[in-house]
């Protein structure tokens, strides 16, 4: 299946898989990584896990009104996080991708700042939670209409075709995603002008209630990729290893201008859809558990263990440390002020039209 | 809410809207087998809104068909089951969703009757939540009713109550042509009442006055009735007398209703949450100036959502609220 | 490649092919066709031919608007009309189907008379030409916009399954209309619910201007079936036999309730995109003139000819035959009369509306 | 045409509609570099109209796209152009095609700067031909202005002659926002006129007095401006003087020019082709009433299209005549 390190194969039966339950490596290859760079895999899914805990609590406590947890999708977060060229690079994210935006170096207090809509909010309270963006991370702000994002991501690495500047877009999104005619449009764009473009599709098995079988007749995500021409890698996404190594080299291959693919990475969330979710109505308890046992942050941990780069000591100083940046984060985030209400009727426009400033006068004078 | 009180209720026909949808959708296709559900999650989920709760385990996947997540997907295999001989009824999870559908309603749907000279016709409806006031940013709070009015070939409703949602879902149904049912989803479970059990059905096209008065016509449909009902309490309050038309019908809508109520009164102030500019709004100032301009002691006033994306903070801010109505009121009754 | 009728092989890397050049038969069974049935194809491909050339007489002379010629096409179109159970089956045509109308059985003054919009037209005059329908054929009523007659065919499919008649719905397009998302959400969802519908495309190799490659990255149409987890069968679409079987293989096997399927005919169309079109500007002569040799009616009529079903004379008396027939046809649909201009106002909903009537008197009044 | 005329012509600047646009195209590109233009067969083709006629030549395939045939693609694709830092224009073919991309327009393009505070901003331009009069049918003779005049975060330019066609793209490629430049299509060869060289452009926002007059004002743009001032022209013959306003701009429409020239004169009609339901029209026309109701000495009065999908052989008469014109004026001064 796998020839080596910048050599995976595409379209296979089974997700490519380098960790195994036990965490033992199962890579036909040297893994050539530094231990800072493999333990920091697992803070940064540390920190995804423990944020939506933080987030949730707020949520439940009515002060902020959504959460998008990503439990069970961390590994194929963080994996393409690191697969990334942090801020060279462009990134297309979805509303689930709250680990791989901490992972791109995105503050908690910028995270926290979006979902509870203060002053600490680059993008100035207009988005509900979990839609954060940045442009100093070159990270498109998250919009909610599903795959709407995927043609304006192929722009994005149209225009670095002409700027020359060997830069990549990573495009996130769900398996839902992809029964979208939007997604279907800019897929089939980036394969005809070859743009230098991963397409990364989280495939948890479910869009809300629906399952895979319903959204399509496609046994994978991946097999996509021959309508467009282009390759399409099955991972366990659930493995960080595979998850980095797949994306790293579908990243470098269009940079290398070789042309655009489809990543698949195999996740199960393990909450509701969002919280304001029931997923009792429509999947058992016993499929959840089951997902579970394949944990990402378990099997990695035992992977890190077994190389004696991790223990319960530098489990629990990583969570205490984690955990109290988030909180600090969130503080910050909570104490920075409301946003004015005349807000509202700024950024429509470069400049606000005279209409526009009636409105506002109408509201407020 | 005590359970015995829960079970009094249900007997009585008392429901929120919600229930008052899922329960019409559950009497016309119980009546007639050619009305099937399509959307995303109306299935096991019932809907993210339990607008089609139960559906699924009584009617099957055949007739509660939970969709690939794709508007134009839903909205198109509605026409191609319509154009067949099915009565369906699509949900749109939310109005500003309709978007990536809305080539198939304007191309398609629309226009089927017209361009095939009537070979081919659309008895179908569109179910959709849409409005603000839930916290929900820019694409959970949209009004795109304007959009589907300007659109010839299209039928649009937009109920404010149990009852109306449940008498104009059912007359939808029955219709010869598409609807649009705009549903307010910030009413869907605040408001109770009972809901009028059997045929029971709204006409397409008609308005409800919801209180008399003789100084000032307040004229609104959906989710900004609410509001409207307020300013208007507050009104006579005061001693001043609103006539409240409650549209229910925006395509075609109750322009008698209306001319009526300006020409006797004089004074009318229009409320609706879609966006000022080219909104739904100008065109009933628009014809109210046309037909019974000599009877205005003003012009006609609009108070509306503003011409932004919907917000997310300031998602109450945006709504028409009940000062801005009656700021408009006194403006009108001052001028 | 072939194994028996009712056995193609779908994803092949050549088109299949049953009829050689020189008109001899391919296959690798014996062909179970009645001699009548087989004239009946080059009779239906030479209507195609000819009335391309009588209604682009008509439009240089200024009394119909548009023509979409079919030269090129006329065996992919006849071979699928002859798949099809007439006037059980849906057919969801496009602009360019003319020859597979005229094959389905539509009269030539209703063809006419939609493109010349009097009162032979059953629509009642309210499309451009090559723009027909039939309610009593059931073929849904051809609509511009490219791909977005695909989710409805998709409808017509899934009511079938209620409906349980065992009808099939066929859903032709063009190889550009591959891009639009309608199209993928529709053939998505027939894929997700098992519909019993055949997309068939006619692949030209251009979208007006736009050739294949600048369309999509990948090398055949036919192969993005496996996006949808469906067969996808790659045809001659200028060998009318192979058309015919592959097409009633697929529609057969819909039937059975076996699936969907995509079934790729590769043709070339002589003439411009419309009569609109100056097509000097995208391609070169060369190219056209390449494909003409490939000939769909030279070479049935030798593979005719071979089994001693054809001769000259034959040809001289169908094409009087058939050229009378449409010259009458057209003459009929000039002479049916003016469609009324009040028309304008009806049909819109199934009752005129008040707002309607004011209008209608507003214009006549 | 001799061929030493079109030399002249030419060299005159003398242009047709569809050689302004093709000319602004080509000198924006080639003083910045960033502009580049994508849509359907715009390369080696020219574009259906040829507006971008030999522009692929001269820029290449990288700066001048034939995209798939996807709206949704050329538009979004546009919009991460834009948010990268380019300028693009894209086309879409007819604006009866820009349904399959309105996702894009809606949900992305014109909300990316609001949603984002100001972090991405989308300065592109969409260009449409549009209207009707061309034997189009419906789908080939739409005119969607409204719905994007509803749309908070978009501007729309209309304009209805050669120099207004290069002056108003050339500042749509200029501006810091998006801008919908509608291009009425039965115009594109039928005038021609002497386009100013260099940096000509036409601010977006301002209406052009074409005509002036003190007895009755018509505003109109686009295709419309045709039928208005040939409307006008019957008038001047029967000594009634029309104050002719071509909007040119949608969103801003100029309401100065508009509210000062019907404060002055008292009655007013409004043209325009698009659907009259909930048109663009009935914002001018409600604005109207709300802003100087005291100086009509007439209500302001709709001629626009019908509110049925574009016919077909109807192609002329759905469209605002100058005898329907002239009816409304008749009805406007005998008020
Ligand atoms: C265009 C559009 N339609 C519907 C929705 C409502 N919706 C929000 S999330 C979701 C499911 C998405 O599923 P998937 O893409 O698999 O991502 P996941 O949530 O599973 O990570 C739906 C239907 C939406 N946001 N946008
Ligand atoms: C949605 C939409 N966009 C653009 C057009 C304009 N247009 C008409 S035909 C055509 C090309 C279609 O090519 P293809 O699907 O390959 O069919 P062919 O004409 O080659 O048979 C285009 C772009 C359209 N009709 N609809
Ligand atoms: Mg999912
Ligand atoms: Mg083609």
């Amino acid at each position: 299946m796998i020839r080596e390190s910048q050599g995976f194969q595409p379209f296979t039966d089974e997700p490519i898989r380098l960790i195994g339950d036990g965490g033992e490596w199962l890579g036909p290859f040297e893994l050539d990584l530094e231990p800072e760079k493999l333990k920091g895999f697992y803070l940064d899914m540390l920190a995804g896990r423990l944020i939506d805990d933080r987030l949730g609590r707020l949520q439940r406590q009515g002060k902020t009104s959504f959460v998008a947890p990503s439990a069970g999708h961390e590994a194929a977060q963080v994996g393409l996080a690191h697969a990334v060229r942090k801020g060279h690079d462009w990134v297309f994210p979805y509303y689930r991708d709250v680990s791989l935006l901490l992972a791109l170096g995105m503050p908690v207090v910028e995270f926290a700042g979006q979902s509870l809509g203060t002053m600490a909010d680059t993008a100035r309270g207009r988005q509900m939670p979990y839609h954060p963006g940045s442009a100093e991370l070159n990270v498109f702000t998250v919009a909610s209409p599903i795959a709407s994002h995927v043609p304006p991501a192929v722009g994005t690495a149209l225009a670095m075709k002409l700027a020359g500047r060997s830069q990549v877009t990573v495009c996130s999104f769900g398996d839902g995603a992809t029964s979208e005619g939007d997604w279907h449009a800019g897929v089939n764009l980036a394969g005809a002008q070859g743009a230098p473009i991963v397409f990364a599709c989280q495939n948890n098995g479910y869009a809300i209630s629906v399952d895979l079988k319903k959204q399509t007749g496609s046994d994978t995500i991946a097999v996509k990729a021959h309508a467009y021409g282009m390759p399409g890698y099955l991972v366990d996404g659930m493995d960080v290893l595979a998850s980095f190594l797949v994306a790293r080299e579908a990243i470098e291959r269009a940079r290398e201008g070789v042309g655009p693919s489809i990543v698949e990475f195999v996740v199960y969330r393990y909450g509701g859809h969002s919280s304001a979710d029931d997923d009792s109505r429509y999947r058992a308890r016993q499929e959840v558990e089951l997902w579970r046992r394949r944990d990402p942050l378990d099997r990695y941990r035992r992977f890190l263990e077994r190389r004696g780069l991790w223990d319960e000591d530098a489990e629990q100083r990583a969570r205490a440390e984690i955990d109290a940046q988030l909180v600090e984060g969130i503080r910050q985030a909570q104490e920075a002020g409301t946003v004015p209400l005349e807000w509202m009727f700024e950024d429509v426009y470069a400049q606000m039209p005279e209409r526009l400033v009636r409105q506002r006068e109408e509201l407020l004078g | 809410m005590t359970s015995t009180q829960a079970v009094r209720e249900r007997q009585s026909g008392v429901k929120t809207m919600a229930q008052a949808i899922a329960a019409t959708l559950d009497q016309e296709m119980a009546r007639d087998d050619r009305v099937v559900v399509i959307g995303e999650d109306v299935g096991k989920r019932g809907g993210v809104f339990l607008a089609t709760d139960k559906l699924f385990d009584k009617y099957g996947p055949d007739r509660v068909i939970d969709s690939p997540l794709s508007e134009a997907a839903i909205i198109g295999a509605a026409l191609g089951m319509a154009v067949y001989g099915l009565r369906p009824v699509a949900e749109i999870q939310f109005a500003d969703y309709v978007f990536p559908g809305f080539d198939q309603l304007v191309s398609q749907v629309a226009k089927i009757r017209y361009r095939s000279g009537g070979a081919f016709t659309a008895p179908l409806v569109v179910r959709m939540p849409a409005g603000g006031g839930v916290r929900g940013g820019h694409h959970h709070s949209q009004n795109p009713d304007t959009h589907f009015v300007h659109t010839a070939g299209l039928k649009v409703v937009y109920p404010s109550t149990p009852s109306d949602s449940a008498g104009l879902l059912r007359s939808a149904i029955r219709d010869e042509d598409p609807v649009i049912v705009m549903e307010p989803k910030r009413l869907y479970r605040s408001v109770k009442e009972a809901v009028p059990e059997g045929d029971h059905a709204v006409e397409i096209g008609k308005a409800a006055v919801r209180r008399e008065g003789d100084d000032v016509v307040l004229v609104s449909y959906g989710g900004s009735m609410a509001e409207t009902l307020k300013a208007a309490d507050a009104l006579t309050e005061q001693g001043i007398g609103a006539h409240v038309l409650d549209l229910r019908s925006l395509q075609p809508w109750d322009e008698t209703a209306v001319l009526e109520a300006v020409a006797r009164v004089g004074r009318v102030v229009l409320v609706s949450e879609s966006p000022r500019s080219a909104g739904f709004m100008a065109e009933v100032s628009a014809t109210i100036s046309e037909e019974v301009m000599d009877s205005l002691l003003a012009p006609p006033l609009r108070v509306t959502g503003f011409d932004t994306p919907y917000p997310y903070v300031q998602d109450r801010e945006y709504l028409p609220s009940p000062n801005r109505i009656l700021k408009a009121v006194e403006r009108a009754l001052t001028y």
